[in-house]
């Protein structure tokens, strides 16, 4: 059988951006509407019968998901990356997009993962129910917008490890001084996003430590 | 768990029960449940219900530096963990287009295959105890353990070595640990016979396992089945030779196959692979010490490193299958996205479900272990 | 725990019968049943102190099934919220003595997942906790090591009241229902009894009921035993 | 007999039957933890099993009949161990015979049953379903073993067995092929690998045991001490000679009971129509054949 | 008039009764009352159960040459007393409550009446036959009024099931006739001991074909193989009480025949000098006994319906007392007879349970039940003390009848027929946990949280008849002097016994000691379970081991479908095989005949009359063969 080089078989698909990454990886980029066709095409013209994998990135800052299949194929062994992006949808009318497990059996489980994790709809997969969430009731947790420390924080009374003989110790002036709950909450370092502003919260810790031991001398 | 649960429903007048196998069973493995439909003895349709291990891990990597996530990877696979870090470590020297040094991706491929031999120890022990046979777990386990003061000894740590890092790996190999690592090698050889005639050629643990679960190479390809799950179905297919990472392209092994494609011809596929990482192991040990250098490329102050933008999806062969890690950075200080595809994944939900529809309920357990599937992977 | 145990003592006017229970205790701390269900990454440390090298069978311990059969419910690393109502149930469905050992730093307040949104943090605050074996992951000697100081607990416990933590659970059930309704939803209910438990064998403290208790009693669904009537 | 032996005799059989079996089960996991390159349990270990269990604070009960097919389970092992004669102790085993022991032993098995029943369970109730079943697949050999001995011996009572054996040649080298059967249906009896299809905690999380606590394990436990001793004692009186004194008899029940532990921890499970095909195919062609010399 | 004539009389005036009065309600109090009177009637004649003398009855039929008379050895008194406890614990089952529900649900009851009485006359009449004559015409009497009863039930298959029967019964009563005719033949006489010399005279292949025709009569009213298959669902269609009465006693008086032809005039050596080489005509009874136990059995434990698995089990028990008797020596016939009175005794109370249970929940199918011990102690009870009964064993009085088999088996060393009735056993055990575990234990449905237990005129037959299954277990004695002594009058070797048990060289039987060391144990065990340990808490079914799962009550966790598995992926291929193939042929061919009688039977009405025109016609025939002869 002739070879068909790959390359050629992506080009049938409309507006396609190929990228070589290296010899085993290629990426494409493509349009919502097309990924399908490049997946049946790639599937049955050129041996990528092989779903690795479905991620699903939330780029909150462009109101989009962006859906990265990989495909490889046991043949030319090369993978696939196709990514293509779809719009965030809201609350009242989330994200769908169209299934690919008529091609692709094992999409069953990413789909239904994605569904569960960014509650994207996928249309025309087969189990589109929880699994692995069943008694989680909030919202999407892998969505950007959800903030796990800070529900974590509302959730659980978790810091407050108050031993007798260490109260002892704070009350003669010894031990933690400045507790890291007082800085949290006075720095809410839960929304900090960069470790500098975690380091600025240090420094006020350490800042606060010294004088108190300022005080104490 | 709730009141309406309890309130009366008539049942249907099907003659089918339910059995919950997990997750508080031995019959599963690790803490996964697996809820089946019976008539009789045979499994009219079994549900996989997961999500009892789920801790968010790829929430938990948005939210750490890139440095701190070598200490939570890898945790998502417990008894195979060194590919974990290997595949983001990987992934994230990748997106940097760093390279680590050849020592450090020689001692790599050491861990790894390590890695590999104690989780397949561990394995055949589980696999036999299914069937009632508890010898070769006290066994195998016992044997692992001598594995982990080899991983103790280089890395630190006993079951999570967190040796890996972007880069390279972080400290020099012990002194005397190759010869160590050669006498360990010895040992293990010198017990094969043992495990043969204990397990792999006995006649009654041939019969239970035979037959038991069976996959044609069509339905494992179409069910994603990777690792030694496919190739007991007859298809030579490795990541380490057919998209090879560090320095399998150098080594020399060969991949065995078996054709049946059921538990027993898994369980053949595993043994024979421990020997094949044996081989492996000691060609490395033949070479590393000719290989001299540094074990790290340097990187920035990790905790003030922003990895440049980009993606990349890393992949590795586990003792279980095809790992795989796809890393996003938005260039920040953080992954902007990490997802781990675990190989049992695949195999853990629609291929055990698949294979147990129709199945006796003697053998569901079987064939979970058959599967080598671990939990985690699939609630991460 | 912010409070001390109250435990009820009866008086024994027997002398025989302190002998009697000191062999009773002496006994229990010599043969344990752990229950085999692996909860976490700690599980994975089991087997190595179970099998060929460790052996705990030399101190009398052997894993067992089922919850019924089991004394030592071990948490083994974090616990998800899914899983800590199984595991509730699984621990209200053990048969007393038992005991709640928590293996890894994440029993103890979260570990590494301290800021994961599916794992629960602190495990005392649902059930009573005898003893913590701390470590991400303790080796098996720790595991070891953990289990005799439990089997003292268990040894010295007519004497030091260390091996009855179980009791809090039905002298403060209050509490834990408390705490439990809190992370899973006021009409929380399990298929056991614990309120008619307590009862029956003479637990009951003031602190058994409350206001957590009254929600319950006001929203479940009433299981009881069915009993045979001739009539 | 007068009534002090009498009482004598109900008061000290089975208790000997226990002590004598508590051994037998330290035996059994000695030798396992020999197999499993391990040290194993301490020697009270059994003991302190079995006051723990009766020594639980609570225990659940799924109804009365839960609670009467323990007592029936145990009863019934009691009540076997009396009719099993041992030196010195034969007044009450004269009245019954093999045939009347062979049917108390399946009382304890029904009273498990029933008990486990109750406990709706269908982890039990499929435990109890390959037990029965397993119990189809050994009483056939073992009756025939049992046909073989009475006619060989020419009496049903295991006295008169016993007394042929002192004074004649024992069974086992008169009959050897009939001992054979017997070990192979002794092994089913025990319910150990490869025989062991009704617990398998991997399948069905214990089967039968799966619900009980407590006491109710404990009364499981005291059962497997009898099974235990009832096994060894028996194939001893059958094929052994049995024994003048406890000192000849026991260590011949010992080496009985450990013979089959030690086949038991290298072998997987069979599925229960396996266990059926094996035992109706070996021992019983091995029993017909041996009966066909004997007759 | 003797004592015989009174219970004739009786029977008799009773039968006028209930048939007058069958359609009001005083027939609830009177039947019981009537059935009482009938056994003061027979105990008055118990002389005869402990070696008295026979009682013969003053009246007698001149029919043509000949005179046709009646009498009451201690066989007839043995099989009597049975029928009529049978009967009476029967009729006060159907008296109160259940009689009512079966008349709302639109059931005929006095018919069902009318058949039981009709049953227990012709049985009588039966029991009581003085010569080959009136033996046949009690026959055919049995026969017609089986018939009568299974037609009651309204299903389709319950006609069809009878159809299939009266077929049979037919094919029976001609091979009967035709032995008949050949004694008649030679001899020109119809006394019963006429067959012991008339049998001495003949040919072997006339003697062969003598035993066959016999045996085939008896065989097909016993259900022994291969005429099993008609028995079973044609019980277990019966309507309720019916059933009890016909499972206990009815197919059993093809044993009394058996005894009374076979085993008396006919015996051992007329048996063992049959056959080729070393296959004798005693061998091929013993194998097809010895089968009979083996096939329904397992059939048994493939039933999903609680009353088809007890009927099949009927069938099986048969072979137990055949497989006894045959042996002919005075343990094995010792332990084949009393197997009828212990047979009888607790099949009885199994069906009462099994119609008890349908009284409440509506069905008898095992796997639309469980669970029901805490509504219905009692009739749990009644099943267990009746399922360890037909498990055979101890202490019920199952036991000891099989005990006597085995033991008789081990003396006369016959591994094979040991191991064969072994199998049997463990058969039943196996499906009788079944029945009880799918009825009684494991989970309760929530449609039948409010079940109660029966009203006490069903409990108190059901009761009565387990403490019978008691009684005689612990203390085989009390029937032992019976059966010896109709050993003694039909010529078998007299057991020895006493209130225990047997006293046998080579290791006896004493059921009051086996029994005591029993419940010593039992004694000791609850002395531990409830001494020894602490108090138990009584839990909810839902608070059950599910791998740590949450049980609801949408969840079905209860196992009752194909309840061996394991069993059944080996042998069941067999149940396809072989005895699907045997059986649909055998239907086949019944059907074929049954559609010449389907005709005349569908008008139901004038069953009666019918009965009667066909026992004439069967005369004229007999006369015109007669005459030919």
């Amino acid at each position: 059988m002739n070879k068909v080089p790959i390359d050629e078989i992506l080009n049938k698909v409309n507006g396609i951006k190929i990228t070589h990454k290296r010899k085993t990886r290629i990426r494409v980029d493509v349009d919502a509407d097309s990924l399908p066709t490049l997946l049946e095409l790639i599937k049955g013209r050129a041996s990528y019968i092989h779903l690795s994998a479905i991620t699903c990135v939330d780029w909150i800052a462009d109101n989009q998901f962006e859906l990265v299949y990989h495909v490889w194929s046991y043949e030319e062994k090369c993978l696939i990356s196709a990514h293509t992006r779809i719009d965030r949808g809201s609350e009242s009318n989330p994200a769908k997009y169209v299934s690919v497990y008529d091609l692709f059996k094992p999409a069953d489980f990413f789909e239904r993962d994605i569904f569960e994790m960014y509650g994207v709809t996928f249309i025309g997969s087969p189990r589109m129910e929880k699994f692995i969430l069943t008694e989680w009731n909030g919202v999407p947790p892998m969505l950007k917008d959800f903030d796990a420390e800070a529900y974590v924080q509302e959730t659980f009374k978790w810091t407050d490890y108050n031993p007798d003989w260490l109260q002892e110790l704070t009350d003669q002036g010894g031990g933690i001084a400045v507790k890291p709950e007082d800085i949290r909450t006075a720095g809410n370092t839960h929304n900090m996003s960069t470790h500098r502003e975690r380091d600025k919260a240090k420094a006020a810790a350490v800042k606060a430590n010294e004088k108190m031991q300022g005080w104490k001398q | 768990m709730r009141p309406e649960n309890y309130q009366a429903v008539k049942l249907g007048q099907s003659n089918e029960y339910e059995i919950f196998i997990g997750p508080n069973h031995p019959g599963i493995e690790g803490n996964y449940a697996f809820r089946l439909m019976l008539d009789g003895d045979i499994v009219v349709s079994g549900k996989a219900d997961a999500g009892y291990l789920h801790r968010g891990f790829e929430k938990l990597m948005e939210g750490r530096l890139w440095i701190q996530n070598l200490a939570i990877v890898p945790r998502i696979c417990v008894p195979d963990p060194a590919p974990m870090e290997v595949a983001y470590s990987m992934a994230v020297e990748e997106i940097m287009g760093i390279e680590a040094p050849i020592r450090a991706q020689w001692i790599r491929t050491m861990q790894l295959e390590l890695s590999r031999v104690a989780a397949h120890l561990f394995t055949f022990g589980g696999h036999a105890a299914t069937t009632g046979m508890y010898t070769p777990m006290f066994w195998g386990v016992a044997d692992r353990d001598l594995v982990l003061d080899l991983f103790e000894d280089f890395t630190g740590g006993r079951v999570y070595s967190i040796y890996n890092i972007p880069g390279g790996v972080r400290r020099e190999l012990p002194p005397e640990f190759l010869q160590k690592l050669s006498n360990l090698l010895d040992y293990l050889e010198s017990r094969q016979n043992d495990y043969d005639n204990l397990l792999f050629t006995n006649q009654v643990f041939v019969d239970r396992a035979k037959g038991c679960g069976a996959l044609t190479q069509e339905q494992a390809l179409e069910l994603s089945v990777t690792g030694p799950n496919l190739r007991a179905c007859g298809l030579a297919y490795d990541v380490r030779r057919d998209d090879p990472y560090l320095v399998y392209d150098e080594l020399e092994f060969d991949i065995p196959i078996q054709t049946a494609g059921d538990a027993y011809a898994r369980i053949l596929v595993r043994r024979d692979e421990l020997f094949q990482s044996i081989r492996i192991l000691r060609q490395i040990i033949e070479r590393l010490p000719s290989i001299k250098g540094k074990i790290r490329t340097p990187i920035p102050n990790p905790l003030s490193w922003n990895v440049r933008k980009g993606e990349a999806y890393a992949r590795v062969e586990s003792s279980k299958g095809e790992l795989a890690y796809y890393v996003v950075s938005d260039g920040g200080d953080k992954p902007y996205r990490v997802h781990v595809r675990g190989p049992s994944s695949m195999h853990a939900v629609q291929t055990l479900e698949f294979l147990a529809k129709g199945a006796r309920l003697e053998d569901v357990a079987q064939i979970m272990f058959s599967l080598d599937a671990c939990p985690p992977e699939v609630d991460r | 725990m912010k409070k001390e145990l109250k435990i009820i003592q009866k008086e024994r006017t027997n002398p025989l019968a302190h002998v009697f229970d000191d062999f009773i205790s002496f006994c229990q701390s010599k043969s344990l049943f752990m229950l085999h269900y692996c909860t976490g990454c700690g599980a994975i440390e089991l087997p190595p102190a179970m099998t060929s090298r460790f052996d705990m069978e030399r101190l009398g311990i052997q894993p067992m099934v089922t919850p019924r059969q089991a004394d030592i419910l071990l948490i083994t690393g974090y616990v998800s919220i899914k899983t800590l109502k199984r595991v509730i149930l699984t621990y209200e469905q053990m048969q007393s003595p038992k005991y709640v050992i928590g293996i890894c730093s994440c029993t103890v307040n979260g570990g590494m997942y301290w800021q994961s949104y599916a794992t629960a943090k602190k495990l005392n605050e649902y059930m009573p906790v005898d003893v913590y074996i701390a470590g991400c992951m303790p080796r098996p000697e720790a595991v070891m090591e953990g289990l005799q100081r439990l089997k003292d607990n268990i040894r010295n416990d007519k004497k030091e009241h260390k091996g009855s933590a179980w009791k809090d659970y039905f002298n403060r059930y209050d509490y834990y229902l408390g705490n439990q309704q809190a992370l899973f939803g006021d009409d929380w209910q399990t298929p056991t009894d614990i309120i008619a438990e307590a009862k029956l064998y003479d637990l009951e403290t003031e602190e058994t009921y409350g206001k957590h208790t009254k929600l319950l009693e006001k929203h479940q669904t009433p299981l009881l035993p069915q009993e045979m009537r001739i009539k | 007999m007068n009534a002090l032996h009498l009482m004598a005799e109900l008061i000290f059989m089975p208790l000997i039957a226990f002590i004598v079996g508590m051994m037998m089960v330290l035996m059994m996991r000695k030798i396992a933890a020999r197999l499993q390159r391990r040290i194993g349990p301490p020697f009270f270990q059994p003991l302190y099993d079995i006051v723990k269990l009766y020594g639980k604070d609570t225990q659940i009960s799924h109804g009365l009949i839960h609670d009467i097919g323990i007592i029936m389970a145990v009863g019934g092992y009691i009540g076997a161990e009396i009719l099993l004669p041992v030196p010195g102790m034969e007044g009450i085993a004269a009245k019954g015979g093999v045939i009347t022991l062979s049917y108390f032993l399946m009382i304890p098995s029904l009273g498990m049953a029933l008990g486990v029943g109750q406990c709706a369970n269908p982890n039990g109730s499929i435990g109890i379903s390959r037990a029965l079943t397993a119990m189809l697949a050994y009483d056939i050999p073992f009756i025939l073993v049992v046909f073989g001995a009475a006619w060989h011996y020419q009496s049903t009572s295991l006295i008169g067995m016993i007394e042929y054996q002192q004074m004649h040649q024992w069974g086992i080298v008169e009959m050897p092929l009939l001992a054979i059967a017997g070990l192979f249906a002794l092994q089913g009896m025990l319910g150990k690998q490869p025989f062991e299809i009704y617990i398998a905690p991997a399948e069905i999380a214990t089967g039968p045991m799966v619900e009980m606590s407590g006491k109710y394990m404990g009364g499981l436990f005291v059962m497997q001490t009898f099974q235990l001793y009832t096994a060894g004692v028996l194939y001893a009186s059958l094929f052994l000679g049995g024994g003048t004194s406890f000192l000849t008899l026991l260590p011949k029940a010992f080496l009985v009971v450990a013979l089959p532990m030690s086949i038991a921890f290298m072998f997987p499970r069979y599925k229960t129509e396996d266990v059926i095909r094996i035992l109706w195919k070996w021992p019983v062609m091995l029993a017909l054949i041996s009966l066909a010399f004997i007759l | 008039m003797t004592f015989l004539d009174h219970l004739f009389i009786v029977v008799f005036i009773s039968l006028i009764a209930i048939s007058a009065l069958r359609n009001l309600r005083i027939v609830d109090k009177l039947a019981p009352v009537l059935y009482g009177l009938i056994l003061i009637m027979l105990v008055r004649m118990s002389s005869v159960a402990y070696g008295g003398d026979v009682y013969l009855s003053s009246v007698s039929l001149d029919l043509l040459d000949f005179k046709m008379h009646w009498q009451f050895t201690a066989l007839s008194w043995y099989f009597a007393i049975i029928t009529v406890v049978a009967a009476l614990a029967s009729a006060v089952f159907m008296s109160g409550d259940w009689g009512r529900q079966y008349r709302e649900q639109g059931g005929n009851y006095g018919m069902l009446q009318l058949a039981l009485i009709v049953n227990v006359f012709s049985m009588i009449l039966l029991l009581g036959s003085g010569d080959l004559l009136s033996l046949f015409i009690g026959w055919e009497f049995v026969s017609w009024a089986s018939f009568l009863m299974m037609v009651l039930s309204p299903t389709k298959l319950a006609k069809k099931s009878a159809v299939k029967y009266i077929v049979y019964a037919m094919t029976g009563a001609m091979a009967l006739m035709v032995a008949i005719v050949m004694i008649y033949s030679v001899n020109n006489s119809l006394e019963f001991k006429q067959i012991g010399e008339v049998f001495t005279q003949m040919s072997t292949s006339s003697q062969l074909a003598l035993v066959l025709l016999f045996f085939v009569a008896f065989a097909i009213k016993m259900g022994l193989l291969p005429f099993h298959l008609w028995q079973a669902i044609a019980y277990a269609e019966t309507p309720g009480p019916g059933a009890a009465f016909l499972g206990a006693i009815s197919s059993r008086m093809g044993m009394f025949t058996i005894v009374l032809v076979i085993v008396q005039f006919i015996g051992l050596g007329g048996l063992k000098q049959l056959g080729i080489s070393f296959v004798n005509m005693q061998t091929l009874l013993a194998w097809v006994a010895a089968l009979t136990t083996i096939i329904p059995t397992y059939i048994a434990l493939q039933q999903h319906d609680a009353k088809r698995l007890l009927a099949w089990h009927g069938v099986g028990q048969g072979g137990y007392m055949l497989l006894g008797i045959i042996m002919f020596d005075s343990i094995g016939s010792a332990g084949g007879l009393m197997h009828v009175l212990n047979h009888a005794s607790y099949q009885a109370a199994l069906f009462m349970t099994v119609v008890a249970v349908m009284y409440r929940t509506g069905t008898s199918d095992l796997n639309k039940l469980g669970g029901l011990v805490t509504q219905m102690p009692l009739t749990f009870l009644v099943m267990l003390i009746g399922i360890i009964g037909l498990a055979g064993l101890p202490p019920m009085n199952g036991f000891v009848s099989k005990w006597l088999v085995y033991r008789s088996l081990l003396v006369n060393g016959q591994p094979l027929l040991f191991v064969a009735a072994v199998l049997g056993t463990l058969g039943t055990i196996l499906s009788v946990y079944k029945l009880i575990h799918n009825t009684f234990l494991g989970q309760l449905r929530l449609e039948h949280q409010n079940v109660r237990e029966v009203p006490w005129s069903m409990l108190v037959p059901m009761l009565g008849l387990s403490i019978i299954v008691f009684i005689t277990g612990f203390m085989p004695g009390l029937i032992l002097p019976w059966i010896a002594s109709v050993q003694e009058s039909v010529g078998l070797p007299v057991i020895a016994h006493h209130l225990g048990g047997i006293e046998y060289a080579k290791g006896g039987l004493d059921m009051i000691w086996v029994s005591g060391i029993l419940f010593y144990g039992f004694g000791v065990g609850a002395l531990i379970f409830y001494f020894l340990g602490g108090k138990s808490k009584r839990v909810h079914q839902y608070d059950n081991y599910a791998g740590g799962h949450f049980l609801t009550s949408d969840v079905r966790y209860h196992y009752s479908n194909n309840f061996y598995p394991g069993l059944m992926h080996l042998i069941g291929g067999w149940y396809r095989g072989s005895f699907k193939w045997l059986e649909n042929s055998i239907v086949s061919v019944v059907s074929f005949f049954s559609i010449f009688f389907e005709n005349i039977y569908r008008a139901k009405q004038p069953v009666m009359l019918l009965l009667i025109g066909v026992v004439l016609a069967l005369f004229a025939l007999y006369r015109n063969l007669g005459v030919g002869a």
